[in-house]
């Protein structure tokens, strides 16, 4: 598998190159990652599919400049992800919901704007809005600990979308929904970029899911970390859940799990 | 007026009585003064006072003034109002001490604080080390009362005439109980409460004429206790800020002091002053002041009273 | 520079000009640099970054006693006030027997053995408290009032109590190390979130084992922070304790009659002496901890 | 099957309700120590009584009559708890709080320079320890010194203080509140260092991919979850400050407050007015300490973190 | 819907009846279980499956006795839930991982084990079993935050796994992890039931997953949180993966997709 730039002359939003990160751990190195070569461009939604402790989460992390490569380079938005991230070039879904519990709900999502130094209606008005994409009106002045685990990862998408940036990171973001919500999710997410023109990457584990939302899905295997296949996605961009009975689809999700079992050492 | 501040050795109480009598009396302002008098206390060292510039004249004992000259803070004595020492060493009976030779073996307290050297002379004297040997005594630095005799902690204690003798009367153990050794009686007395002041400073004559009028109104104010020992209690409780005092305890105090401070106009007596030099000298190993002292006394204010 | 300071200094007591005092300044200005420097490196080696570690606080201490020795010497303060750290360094290498003595005496038998019996009363009596509810409401208030007893009101009745010697001091110790340890056991004993609670409920653990398993090691960084100030405390308790009767050994007995005698250097050597062994048993208490918390995001990250 | 009801809450006894307070366990436990204390009191008094008798030449007195001697004398080893409640019934309530002679005067003159020593202190100890969080000069530099400074006994160098601050003029309460101020802000710094550092790397990561300033992560994650830190360190540096102001009175030349008649009391060895000193300054502890448990209970309640 | 006891006339271990529960909030009481009624027999394995805050982490709980219902009843292996506690009848999985970061992977897994008192030899050995069998091997002397999200799942599962209760309550426990470990751990789960003949209460939000495991699939629905539906799932107890493409998997999944529509408000 060789980088590949999007089909589309975008500009390129995410450069990566023999990108490399080991972690030191008491116990010997970690090979997280190893010889990653990918680039994203504006607009993209790209899926990173791959067994669990492969490298999903970090490589994302680099992305976001919260890990620092022990190898090779980077650039997003053709700044260095520490320039990107001091720009606030990207909205990031952690896996775990890390809300604040001396936070209520509402409170929580209006952080980053909080931050971002938007006037107090306008952050009414998107904690509101956004909540209300994520249905979780009505619950603005619980705490999280009173809420389900699934709404509180919710809580935490509301928060991501709310500042509106134009790169979405997201680590498993709808891991703890079920398939109705997760379906609305997906159809609002997709909604959201296709009117938005955000760029996305997405870290999943659920194989309709990836190709139901990406342009491109990038499989990884572990021991170390690396790219498998990366998987361009035929399927038109404007989808209606019921694509996913189509002929084309299935031929995708196949592709992708045949990468998926080769990353893992079952023999079923 | 002048301001002029006063460090005293130890908190408000009978022994301080001529001087609070005199800012009551008015006999400071009488000599154009604003005297402002700060109490001592246990941790208050009336000479890093003075060095440090927050007080103009201390009462101070002779030992621990010589001590700091010779330290390096030229202090000097300017007139010496207790022209007597009111040091015992009160032992209790039951420990079979009679005299000075018994306290071998024995446990003595005693305060530090530049305070134990009258004590070590005494020990050098009587050739009793202080190793807490059978052959010698055992030294303990007590605290600020009488517990330790009451408790049996130490068979002899330091005590005023004025102060902690009476509360060992008070505590109720009768005088027959006890071993009073009257330092004076013993040769090894040391001069008490004395003014002092830096040496610089008396080379301003404006000061040195601040300083007579302050010991002459300070002597009136002496003078006038003698006379009025209950008024000169009564001033005294009443600038005790802590309000712990107790009216009996300070109407005997300042009758004591009075003994100490009888016939004299606050000229420091030179034979006196010899007579601490020498006791201060032969401290044993260490002595308090290793060479006699040099112009640690002025006459320049008591001349002139 | 700090020679060619000094060097100025003792060249012209007392003579500080406008001059003299920018010079500092300067000097000043420089010690944060290096300091800032120093903090910089990153060294490969766990040695290399211990002996980087240990290097900045020394770098920076020896800026401060120069600059304390500039300025004795520059405003002419008197000795009996505050002693220049040449005389004081001075007096330490003369007199290590005195010194050790009184280390002996109020270090190693009083703070160590006080200290010994406050934490470990206090972490008993936080474990009694938050057993039995009935003692959490009943004894905790009370608790807090005996060990807000100020020392210099409890040391002279340790002393009428257990006499003159280190015992008194251990137990004005014990008083002080007390209620620190009390309040933080409390407060980590109850660190644990709802999830872990549940964990072990689900186990139907018993008492003991939640405490021993999840809730001691969950209020281990407060039991530390509580080991910490007492590491302080008992040393500052044990020293004043012995300014209320003592035989005529120890730290704080060297203090008060120090003071009064005018040595003040000596004084000081004292006073450094506790600082020094303060500082590495404060030391040795964080070293233990960063073993024993190794997994609390502030030793972690 | 069984009930629901197997979830009972415990049964209704007529003592319940009062020994679910905090009132009702607090007055047991007082009266268990003070039950100790009367027996401690017969205990440390009677070798003084048995001198006392044995001069007055009485021997083998009843047991009644020894009791009743110990627990009377004038000058006891351990005043018995009524002698001491006497003394400060008799300080307190019948004498007007402006008495040089009443200890809510005192207590006054101690409670001020506790109060501003402590806020002093605590603004500095969480000044410090925001310090030492953001920069790693301080952290490495400042650290070690500021643990060192605590190791200084206190009482040494408070009179070369209060010369010193005398000398240029500073006097009255802001020498006593420095003393305060020094013991406080050590617990406070040392807590805060922690809580500050308490966020889990997630959170942190959260805040940095919002790039965040210092102020914003500090302000809106740091202390909020340093707060449990914050309030047990306050605690123990309310209790250290009271410590500080008491001790700050003896240097000062013993003037008022607390401090002084804990002192005065000790020269003349009158053990009821030091016992009497010392219990209304452990209840002023008690007091503030529960004032900040107060405030901490209401404020972790208002920020939702008290479940 | 009425309870409905297990098709085989074995022992019952759960009964629920007429159960409700409502927490109260500062910001008014919200009704998170209302009027359930529900047995379970032994050797059955139920799944709930329903909308994020229906109410499925709070059934569980009030069966694991987490949570005290304040109305109806309920007991456990005949005993009450705190009784049934005490017995130490279950093994709980929980939606997060909860492991304790003073704790290796392998000592966390050991934790119940020391607790019930296992000897030492026997406790490595079980450590060793289950950490093979969620595929963790290797990382048994790392610590909780060194491992991916999916990692610190798996170690979680391992845990509830390691002292071999009759009775398992878990909650989402393959949430975070990808098709192929969670396929392989389905497998895994079912044949472990199979074999030891455990009672399995089984909380998912996906719908073959549900289908494919269980005897008796309960749809909650929310506000209040109620059944909405109890099917009964006539696939045979032996089953493999690729049964899921059979006519009957469609069907049964079919009516759950029904039932768990019923609770949203989506109109799509
Ligand atoms: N802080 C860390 N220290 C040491 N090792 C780490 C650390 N963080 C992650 N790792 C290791 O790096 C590898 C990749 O972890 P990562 O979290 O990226 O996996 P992932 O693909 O996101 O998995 P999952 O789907 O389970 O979330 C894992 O083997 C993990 O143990
Ligand atoms: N401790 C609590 N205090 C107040 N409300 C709570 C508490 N725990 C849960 N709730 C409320 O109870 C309802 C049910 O929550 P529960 O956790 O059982 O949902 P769930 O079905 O498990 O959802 P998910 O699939 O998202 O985990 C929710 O509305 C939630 O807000
Ligand atoms: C720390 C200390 N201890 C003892 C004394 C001795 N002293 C000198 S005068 C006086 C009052 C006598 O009633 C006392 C007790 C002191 N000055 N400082
Ligand atoms: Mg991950
Ligand atoms: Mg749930």
């Amino acid at each position: 598998m060789q980088p590949q730039p999007a089909d589309n002359a975008a500009r390129s939003v995410i450069d990566i190159a023999k990108l490399s990160l080991t972690f030191e751990t008491g116990d010997g190195p970690v090979h997280a990652l190893s010889d990653i070569d990918l680039n994203i461009g504006a607009g993209e939604f790209v899926s990173f599919i791959g067994p669990s402790g492969c490298g999903k989460t970090t490589l994302l992390r680099v992305i976001a400049d919260l890990e620092a490569p022990t190898g090779g380079t980077i650039s997003v938005n053709g700044m260095s992800p520490h320039e990107a991230r001091l720009a606030r070039a990207y909205g990031y879904v952690f896996q775990a919901a890390a809300l604040y519990p001396w936070r209520t709900i509402a409170e929580n999502i209006a952080l980053p704007l909080e931050i971002m130094g938007h006037s107090r209606e306008e952050q009414a008005e998107r904690v509101r809005r956004n909540m209300e994409l994520v249905d979780l009106d009505g619950f603005e002045r619980k705490y999280p600990w009173q809420l389900s685990g699934g709404m509180q990862q919710r809580a935490s998408i509301a928060r991501a979308l709310s500042f509106d940036p134009d790169l979405l990171l997201m680590d498993e973001p709808f891991g703890a929904l079920d398939e109705i919500v997760r379906d609305h999710l997906n159809e609002q997410l997709l909604k959201l970029w296709a009117k938005t023109d955000k760029t996305v990457v997405f870290v999943t584990h659920s194989i309709p899911e990836a190709v139901f939302l990406s342009t491109r899905i990038v499989v990884l295997c572990p021991r170390p970390g690396r790219i498998y296949d990366i998987i361009d996605n035929p399927l038109p961009r404007d989808r209606g859940l019921d694509i996913r009975e189509t002929a084309e689809f299935l031929k995708v999700a196949h592709r992708v799990r045949e990468g998926l079992r080769a990353g893992h050492s079952y023999d079923d | 007026a002048d301001d002029v501040t006063l460090q005293l050795k130890w908190v408000t109480q009978g022994q301080f009585a001529g001087y609070y009598v005199a800012a009551d009396k008015g006999f400071y302002e009488e000599e154009g003064l604003n005297v402002t008098i700060k109490p001592g206390g246990p941790d208050v060292a009336p000479v890093q006072v003075l060095a440090g510039g927050a007080a103009d004249v201390m009462v101070d004992w002779m030992p621990s003034a010589l001590a700091a000259r010779e330290k390096g803070v030229p202090v000097v004595n300017i007139a010496q109002p207790f022209a007597r020492s009111g040091l015992n060493m009160v032992c209790r009976k039951e420990t079979g001490i009679e005299k000075p030779e018994d306290f071998k073996g024995k446990t003595l307290g005693t305060w530090f604080f530049g305070n134990e050297y009258p004590l070590y002379s005494w020990l050098a004297k009587l050739g009793l080390p202080r190793d807490g040997s059978a052959e010698g005594v055992t030294i303990q630095k007590i605290g600020f009362n009488v517990d330790p005799l009451l408790q049996k902690q130490a068979d002899c204690i330091t005590a005023m005439t004025y102060n902690e003798y009476w509360q060992i009367i008070d505590a109720g153990i009768p005088e027959s109980e006890l071993v009073v050794f009257n330092y004076t009686d013993e040769g090894v007395a040391t001069l008490e409460d004395g003014l002092y002041v830096l040496e610089d400073k008396l080379k301003d004559p404006a000061f040195v004429d601040q300083m007579v009028r302050f010991v002459r109104a300070s002597m009136k104010g002496w003078e006038y206790a003698r006379e009025n020992p209950d008024e000169a209690a009564d001033i005294v409780l009443e600038n005790d800020a802590t309000g712990a005092q107790t009216e009996k305890h300070q109407r005997r105090m300042v009758r004591e002091i009075n003994k100490l401070t009888e016939g004299t106009d606050g000229t420091l007596n030179m034979v006196d002053y010899e007579q601490t030099v020498k006791t201060l000298l032969s401290g044993g190993s260490t002595p308090v002041i290793t060479k006699v002292p040099e112009g640690a006394t002025s006459t320049a204010v008591t001349d002139k009273l | 520079m700090a020679a060619a300071l000094l060097g100025t200094v003792s060249a012209y007591p007392a003579a500080a000009s406008h001059g003299f005092w920018a010079y500092v300044l300067v000097a000043w200005a420089m010690a944060w640099l290096s300091v800032e420097e120093l903090s910089g490196l990153t060294p490969q080696s766990p040695l290399g970054q211990r002996l980087v570690a240990l290097a900045i606080p020394l770098a920076f201490g020896v800026w401060l006693l120069i600059l304390w020795q500039l300025a004795v010497v520059g405003f002419g303060v008197p000795r009996v006030l505050l002693p220049a750290p040449s005389e004081i360094w001075l007096r330490l290498l003369s007199s290590p027997q005195i010194l050790w003595e009184d280390f002996r005496q109020t270090f190693l038998k009083a703070v160590l053995i006080g200290y010994a019996l406050g934490c470990g009363s206090g972490f008993l009596v936080a474990i009694l408290v938050d057993r039995v509810p009935f003692l959490r409401r009943g004894l905790l208030p009370i608790g807090n009032l005996v060990s807000a007893l100020p020392i210099i009101g409890v040391a002279p009745i340790m002393v009428m109590w257990f006499g003159f010697d280190w015992p008194s001091k251990a137990a004005v110790v014990v008083i002080m190390t007390f209620f620190p340890m009390l309040v933080n056991t409390v407060t980590g004993l109850a660190a644990a979130d709802r999830i872990q609670h549940d964990l072990m409920h689900t186990y139907a653990a018993n008492y003991l084992q939640t405490l021993l398993k999840m809730r001691l090691p969950m209020a281990m960084p407060f039991i530390f922070n509580a080991l910490k100030i007492n590491s302080t405390l008992a040393l500052i308790g044990a020293i004043v304790a012995e300014f209320f009767g003592t035989p005529i050994v120890g730290m704080g007995f060297r203090i008060s009659t120090e003071v009064g005698r005018m040595n003040v250097d000596m004084v000081w050597a004292s006073i450094a002496v506790a600082a020094l062994a303060g500082s590495l048993f404060y030391g040795l208490v964080t070293l233990i901890e960063r073993v024993v918390t190794f997994w609390h995001p502030s030793v972690r990250g | 099957m069984t009930e629901a009801g197997t979830f009972q809450t415990p049964s209704r006894s007529p003592f319940a309700g009062l020994m679910s307070g905090t009132a009702g366990p607090v007055i047991v436990v007082v009266a268990a120590i003070i039950a100790i204390w009367y027996l401690a009191a017969v205990l440390l008094n009677t070798p003084f009584q048995r001198d006392i008798y044995q001069r007055g030449g009485i021997e083998n007195p009843p047991l009644a009559q020894l009791v009743a001697d110990t627990l009377s004398q004038p000058r006891p080893v351990l005043p018995a708890p009524h002698q001491v409640a006497e003394e400060i019934w008799k300080t307190t309530a019948e004498k007007s709080i402006t008495s040089k002679r009443s200890l809510v005067y005192h207590s006054g003159v101690t409670l001020s320079s506790t109060l501003l020593g402590f806020i002093i202190g605590t603004g500095l100890g969480i000044a410090l320890a925001i310090g030492v969080v953001h920069s790693r000069v301080l952290d490495k530099s400042l650290m070690p010194w500021i643990i060192s400074s605590q190791t200084i006994p206190i009482l040494a160098i408070a009179p070369m203080i209060i010369v010193v601050l005398n000398a240029i003029g500073i006097t009255g309460l802001l020498p006593k509140a420095m003393i305060s101020t020094y013991l406080s802000f050590f617990p406070v710094t040392v807590g805060m260092v922690k809580g500050l550092r308490a966020p889990e790397a997630i959170q942190l990561d959260l805040m940095k991919t919002y790039s965040s300033s210092t102020a914003q992560t500090l302000w809106k994650l740091r202390l909020p979850s340093a707060m449990p830190y914050l309030f047990a360190s306050m605690k123990v540096g309310v209790a250290a400050s009271l410590v500080g102001a008491i001790v700050g009175e003896l240097p000062t030349g013993a003037v008022a407050g607390l401090g002084a008649r804990l002192l005065a009391g000790s020269y003349y060895g009158q053990t009821v007015q030091i016992w009497s000193a010392l219990i209304v300054a452990a209840v002023l502890a008690a007091g503030l300490v529960s004032l900040i448990g107060l405030t901490e209970r209401v404020v972790l309640q208002r920020m939702g973190m008290a479940r």
